[in-house]
């Protein structure tokens, strides 16, 4: 090959490079390795993971529900894992029809009539969500409920240093986002609420709908999507955005990544969508094909004018996502966001009877609370780790640090319970921490 | 019969692929479901119990009716209708559409690695925090850079992430700065990048060879600009040879170098961009490092820095201790970037990838994408010649316009052409500044005999476009679905199951 | 430029199917590999030094030479020309082609399971043997019998095991018998397996009902009968409701009663063997219990006998001892028919099927599977007759001869037909005592819509006989390749790539 | 779906079957359970199954070799997994053209030109090489060598009771069968060699070869595929029929199968071929195309004259075992087969300077060997199971008592070396066996 092109060595392909510029001697990594080598240091570092073998009873936006195998076998057909975006509709109708099945789901579950082909998480979800409100009002004023989960606040408050944007912390008092508290002005692109709220509250949002309105933003709403099965859609309260994490749809925890961002909108904002969107259409003989449309606002065409800089996305997490909620269906998306309802009230009513545990605030829940300890929730969950339990969430080391959401926060656990928790293993619970509380 | 019944007709020709698939609604039958919960022997209470009325929904949420055999047989069959890197070459200029070893499925997929919950405290996370660490000592040495972020979850995110730390170097200076320069070559999320970095874009025309005009650069340059975005091999597949005057130029007027690296393929292992001057690198792990690129992500986006830049990086970072593993805040740090540590199990994949590579491997990657794109350019060069008569890198431009002034042929048509050949299309019409271009990148991962394969289906097409044009423009005919009529998706948005259908 | 590379063309037009692949040797490029080896840190050692020279080869072992992207691309271009259930339906009468549920895929590839050494002893295999043992209790409640091995690798495997166990049983009685008894709608192992058990086949013709016609079995049954061979529901879906009276008369001369099992899946969990006199049942596991065919095995065939035949199964059985689980060598064992315990991880997955299912379960499947032919059977009626006109169990033999004096069409060219629509074809000629059969089992997975999507095909088929019978014996168009010459592939084997092109 | 055939529930579906023979109450199996449930039990059972988790030493037919994430991901695509039996060309191009290549291997790996499509394990293609054999020459008496595994043996006994045929066991001396042991006359139909034995001892096949001429009947040999790449094939060593286990390429050790039986002969057996076999052909338009062919042996169609009552066999470990083969490639497999004999000629040399270790022969091997302990071998298994060991097979388990291959099995040990064994994992095995072995 090298004679076909006029070259003597493969070092003259590079030739033309400034050798000030050339790595000389090579990198300073270890040289190649077998795949068998390789595997005995991952091996080794899974192992060195203590976490993966503990009971989880940990959220905060990532949760441990079952993945079937149809689910897992499906999902990883090379066909959709070794794919690129969708560029050619003709040879990916593939990818293209699952996604425009994902944006049917997430268009349900979010009440909204238009999502997105996906973001890269619920957190940059919610810049995406900033962004579009800033191009809707013009406007620069975020309010953002304390009980949006702090990293999403603090991923929000990174952004926005690119962006000017003021972004407005509005406290909770017992759960429950205290909007009076918000300053003055009406002035505002965004009002973000939670829901239900991180620390799990769920609190009613037609007053967020009424400070959107008094103030003139939008109401942004992050929502669960499990919990949606039960509880009314963002799209019922009045939401113009919804954004919303959606691993808990047949994405194991991955210690933290690759997640997915859920994105939806009224009508009206469709041309500010952030990301890819597929639409249906018709092939020159009439069949129904579907094509990523409306290209015009992304940054291949649009370039310093589009509505987002996202390229690569999360397809495959989507196409997992809608392949998770076609093993689900209406009922089985149902059942599970029951069962973790009644695990997690149950454990709740047997762990604030034990000494030194306490609801830490008054509002109602659905999958997941939070309590008050005598001990720093830290030093719980690790001893709680000691018997095989992942016990929560230390607060404290979510907020890291005081935060407007609530007192005390190294105080106080967060506790999750999916499908998956068996009634023996909240019996676990409620006695290794009545032991270990104290 | 079938009027009567609910759900759609689900048997179709697979194998032939050109039967419409029903989507999952459609499908759906009142009262199926695929699911089976655990027994959790939990007592059942009710709803009302435990949320108030005023949170619970008024109809259930109706999402679809399925079968596990109506499930499977349906995406099976979305399958077959999907073209992939496993069933053929995807020569996507731009793209890096390599071949990604299986084994770095077999370690993402591992549960002792995917079954970790990313708030789980260090203490039982050390694994994890070993393999984050080990990465990122890795990404320096192969970028020569001193710190690395880990949570950008795809190339834009790294772009994004690196003007944040530009602007925060800057203004750790007291130094307001307001544009970044951009080649007309680039990447169309380098301008959205800046603008959401809250900069202004400065474009600047490349020369007749491709390259940046460096007077063009200097003309540009000024007090108020905060740096300049460059890839290198830039977009049309050469190497910015002047890079060390450009470097200077920039560095100058005090403003940083951004490395753009989704093009690090053509160079890992044999120039380092920390070496060339620039001060920050994003790299698309999904390009270069083995994440194949699921239907359009995920992906991770990692950004190294030089020494200046280091304390700003997002934080918290994957740190080694005294004694084993922790979290540690850079100390001025411009916060987050990502809701937990960054796309994790992606960069799992790329430190195998790396590990099983090593120095050597990772040099050969770099060798062997240069010279397949060399040997492609070479080969096509009487049918579809390079916009640029010079040496490329990984990629190369070429142009379908003698063909289209002789023929009415287009690029879109003999892309669309390759399709019913058995390839992916290149990439067509980017980058903006060549008229009628077709870019391709082999990538190192495709042999000879398919690079031959590739450029014989190509030049039977140019001979078709004399003979049968109109034949080329109904191109592809083979393709489960023909030409789409992107007009009409459009003009019509129906982006779900429960909007009207645009006919 | 090829004729001068060493490899093939590697490129195709997989979405489209229609190109041929090259053969991995075809493929192979001198020097290539994909294998990746453990470094062991033995110190090498010379072949002559280890092995004699008489011993070693004269030339080393060409197999291929493949990248891991060539052998990925290769092999996944080959399922893009393979139907299967997953893509679409497989009516094949006889054959039980059901969706098998994927969680049994993950129980067989566990490796806790499947990494365990069949040597290792009984003190290291608990599980194995617990899950053995568990099985054989399924088993034996599901047939209604005293004792199964486990061993079979298939059905066949099954009931040659069958026929020695009847030979041991009537040799312990100092009783020699020559003949074995099967009706002519039997399938062909049936026979096979009979000459190999070492007796003679006596055939019995079924009545015009479809059934063993009683009055020819007492003619054929003697003091030299050793048994009779019989599947219930037969070979043409039909239940033999004379059963007890056919049970009686062998039973009467001194003959045992074999159950061939592969149509179980019509009355498992409604109806069992051992109710209706057998005394030895094979199963089919990959026909009733989850096992996907893989594309013609691996499959397992226990055996299952009536008290008086436990004492000769096959041996060593596991065994729930006082403690623990150990294996057994039953009395008067007729010895191993497997080199080690049967089909282990194809076992594994059938208990896993029937836990999950349960009693319940089971017989739903015995009632969906049922229903399902009879209600195609009912639908086709007008276009494919049935053979017999009367309520089929799991399975409906229809023919193809009304269309056949009509337009000249035949079976054959209906089944290819089919398989343009996107189904696989019925199982055609068998048996062999319906004229121009055409067998459909839809079995219990596939959905009403699906088998009305496979009735209207074959209405628009028939109707397509009339105008266009050329058409329908040109058919298949659409499949990867077209009907292909199987009298050239038998008169001029090439079995190997090594072999002469039989062109 | 029930009125639409003119029935009133689904019991009027048996309702034609008499009343005596139905089942009343169901059956007697517990009710059906949920996956995750069932997968509670299959941990269970996996967790009890101790040997999973040891360093493997064991072969006797059965290896630990390596598989790589590859061959799982392909062999896996549902279109293998999930197909029948390719009768219909058309759309079975993909197993059809699998087969086609794995018959092109196992003929490569045998020495001989035609394989078939695979067929039970190797103790079964054993049983089918001697009624070939006994077809092509109208005999029954088979001289079958001791050194042939001692199931494979048991299992030819087995079905020779229905066949009839006389099966002579030519016993071992020092690892090499004694020919001249065997009972004179010349009506032998087959002359059956193990190569290696199962001892692991290579003999010399001139004399297998000798006998099976002198006697008029086919030489049939045993073989280890692996082995075959370092030593002489079948072929070459004159046999006719070619016998072998399979399991090594891409199987896992899976407590015994499903495996895969190899099978090869000479040209002029085709004719008598057990089982499927794919030939080439062209399809309507010229196109190559691959079909079952030669279907009149089979038993569909041939019935009681079939030359073998297989049906189903192992066509997916049989494409597995293609793909394992293209993985590995010329080089691979060379490499494999000499890693093996490396890492056992070096145990073999530091385990017999043990006090209480002896060779149990003076025969050459390749990657599996016998030692004579001073303790029961079955002893020395258990308690180096204790320390992370399988140390390899009890010979006196396999044969089940006294053999004529050996004297005192009870205390011999099968010592199996695959690539994958480590120098760490050898310094382990022979510091364990020191310890246990007194
Ligand atoms: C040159 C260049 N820069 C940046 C990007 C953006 O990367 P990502 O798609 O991962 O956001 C791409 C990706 O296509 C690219 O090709
Ligand atoms: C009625 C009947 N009996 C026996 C068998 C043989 O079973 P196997 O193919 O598992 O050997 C079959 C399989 O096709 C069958 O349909």
């Amino acid at each position: 090959m090298l004679s076909f092109i006029g070259m003597g060595s493969l070092d003259d392909l590079f030739a033309h490079i400034p050798e000030a510029v050339r790595l000389a001697g090579g990198l300073d990594i270890p040289a190649g390795r077998n795949e068998p080598d390789v595997a005995d240091d991952v091996a080794r570092w899974g192992d060195a993971n203590r976490a993966a073998g503990l009971t989880c009873f940990a959220g905060g936006g990532a949760y441990d529900h079952e993945i079937p195998s149809v689910v897992r076998a499906l999902a990883s057909r090379s066909e959709f894992v070794t794919a690129y975006t969708p560029y050619q509709p003709e040879v990916a109708q593939g990818v293209l029809q699952a996604l425009f099945e994902y944006q049917s789901l997430v268009s349900r579950l979010s009440g909204l009539p238009i999502a997105n082909a996906s973001l890269y998480d619920g957190a940059t979800a919610l810049v995406e969500a900033l962004n579009l409100a800033h191009g809707a009002t013009g406007r620069s004023r975020m309010l953002v409920s304390a009980g949006v989960h702090p990293h999403w606040r603090r991923v929000a408050a990174t952004f926005a240093a690119g962006t000017g944007h003021a972004i407005e912390v509005v406290p909770l008092r017992d759960g429950v986002t205290d909007w009076s508290a918000a300053r003055a002005g009406d002035d505002v692109a965004a009002v973000v609420a939670a829901y239900p709220n991180y620390l799990g509250a769920l609190e009613p949002l037609d007053a967020a709908r009424a400070v959107a309105d008094e103030r003139g933003g939008l109401l942004v709403v992050a929502g669960d999507p499990v919990s949606a099965a039960l509880v009314r859609s963002a799209g019922e309260w009045g939401a113009d955005v919804y954004v919303g994490e959606g691993q808990a749809f047949g994405t194991p925890l991955s210690f933290g990544g690759p997640y997915l961002g859920l994105f939806a909108v009224r009508e009206d904002q469709v041309r500010r969508l952030p990301g890819r969107i597929v639409g249906e259409t018709v092939d020159a003989e009439g069949r129904r094909a579907f094509v990523t449309t409306l290209r015009a606002r992304e940054q291949d065409i649009r370039r310093e004018k589009a509505t987002s800089n996202v390229c690569t996305n999360q397809t495959l997490i989507a196409v997992t996502a809608a392949i998770q909620l076609g093993w689900l269906g209406t009922r089985g998306l149902a059942d599970v966001a029951r069962a973790c309802a009644v695990g997690a009230h149950a454990l709740f009513d047997e762990v604030t009877r034990l000494p030194g545990v306490a609801p830490a605030h008054g509002s109602p829940f659905v999958r997941e609370f939070a309590i008050r300890l005598a001990r720093p929730a830290g030093e719980v969950v690790e001893a709680m780790a000691g018997e095989g339990i992942l016990a929560g969430l230390n607060v404290g080391a979510l907020t890291g640090g005081a935060d407007p959401s609530i007192e005390d926060p190294e105080h106080v656990l967060l506790v999750s319970v999916t499908e998956r928790r068996t009634r023996a293993e909240l019996d676990r619970y409620v006695a290794t921490l009545g032991k270990v509380v104290r | 019969m079938m009027a009567a019944m609910p759900g759609a007709r689900a048997a179709s020709a697979p194998l032939m692929g050109r039967e419409v698939e029903p989507t999952m609604f459609e499908l759906s039958v009142a009262g199926r479901s695929a699911a089976q919960l655990r027994t959790t022997g939990i007592a059942p209470r009710d709803l009302g119990e435990m949320i108030p009325a005023e949170h619970l929904r008024d109809a259930p949420l109706e999402t679809v009716a399925l079968s596990e055999r109506d499930l499977v047989g349906h995406v099976t069959r979305l399958t077959h209708r999907q073209f992939s890197v496993d069933l053929g070459m995807y020569p996507l200029g731009s793209c890096t559409m390599k071949y990604n070893p299986k084994f770095c499925d077999t370690v993402a997929g591992d549960p002792r690695l995917a079954s970790v919950h990313p708030g789980a405290p260090a203490a039982l996370t050390q694994g994890w925090l070993e393999l984050l660490v080990t990465l990122e000592e890795r990404l320096c040495a192969i970028t020569g850079m001193a710190g690395v972020t880990l949570q950008p979850a795809a190339g834009a995110a790294g772009e994004l992430t690196g003007l944040l730390l530009m602007r925060a170097y800057h203004a750790s200076r007291g130094d307001v700065r307001r544009r970044v320069i951009i080649p007309d070559s680039a990447h169309g999320t380098n301008p959205a990048s800046v603008t959401l970095g809250g900069y202004e874009v400065t474009t600047i025309p490349s020369n007749e060879r491709g390259l940046v005009d460096l007077a063009a650069l200097r003309g540009a340059l000024g007090p108020d600009v905060a740096g300049i975005m460059l890839t290198n091999p830039n977009t049309v597949g050469l190497f910015e040879e002047e890079i060390a005057e450009i470097a200077e130029a920039v560095h100058e007027v005090g403003g940083l170098l951004y490395y753009d690296g989704a093009n690090l393929n053509a160079i890992v292992g044999v120039v380092r961009p920390g070496d060339m001057g620039f001060d920050i690198v994003h790299m698309n792990l999904h390009k270069t490092f083995a994440t194949p690129h699921g239907g359009g992500g995920p992906g991770a986006g990692p950004v190294a820095v030089a020494p200046h830049l280091v304390e700003f990086l997002p934080g918290p970072r994957p740190a080694r201790l005294a004694e084993g593993y922790g979290w540690r805040e850079p100390a001025r740090s411009i916060g987050r970037v990502h809701g937990w540590h960054g796309n994790a199990l992606v960069l799992a994949r790329a430190l195998a990838y790396i590990e099983v590579h090593g120095a050597d491997g990772l040099a050969r990657v770099a060798q062997h994408a240069v010279l397949n794109a060399n040997w492609l350019r070479r080969r096509l060069a009487a049918t579809l010649p390079a916009a640029y008569d010079r040496p490329c890198m990984h990629e190369a431009v070429l142009t379908a316009s003698p063909i289209k002034s002789a023929t009415g042929v287009k690029a879109l048509d003999v892309a669309k052409a390759l399709l019913d050949e058995g390839f992916h299309a290149p990439t067509v019409y980017f980058p903006l500044i060549v008229d009628e271009a077709l870019m391709f990148e082999p990538t190192e991962t495709e042999s000879v005999q398919t690079l031959e394969a590739l450029a014989s289906a190509i030049e039977s097409i140019a001979q078709r476009a004399g003979s049968d044009p109109e034949g080329l423009r109904a191109a592809p005919r083979h393709t489960p679905v023909g030409r789409v009529d992107e007009a009409l998706a459009a003009r019509v948005l129906k982006a779900t199951e429960d909007a009207a259908r645009p006919r």
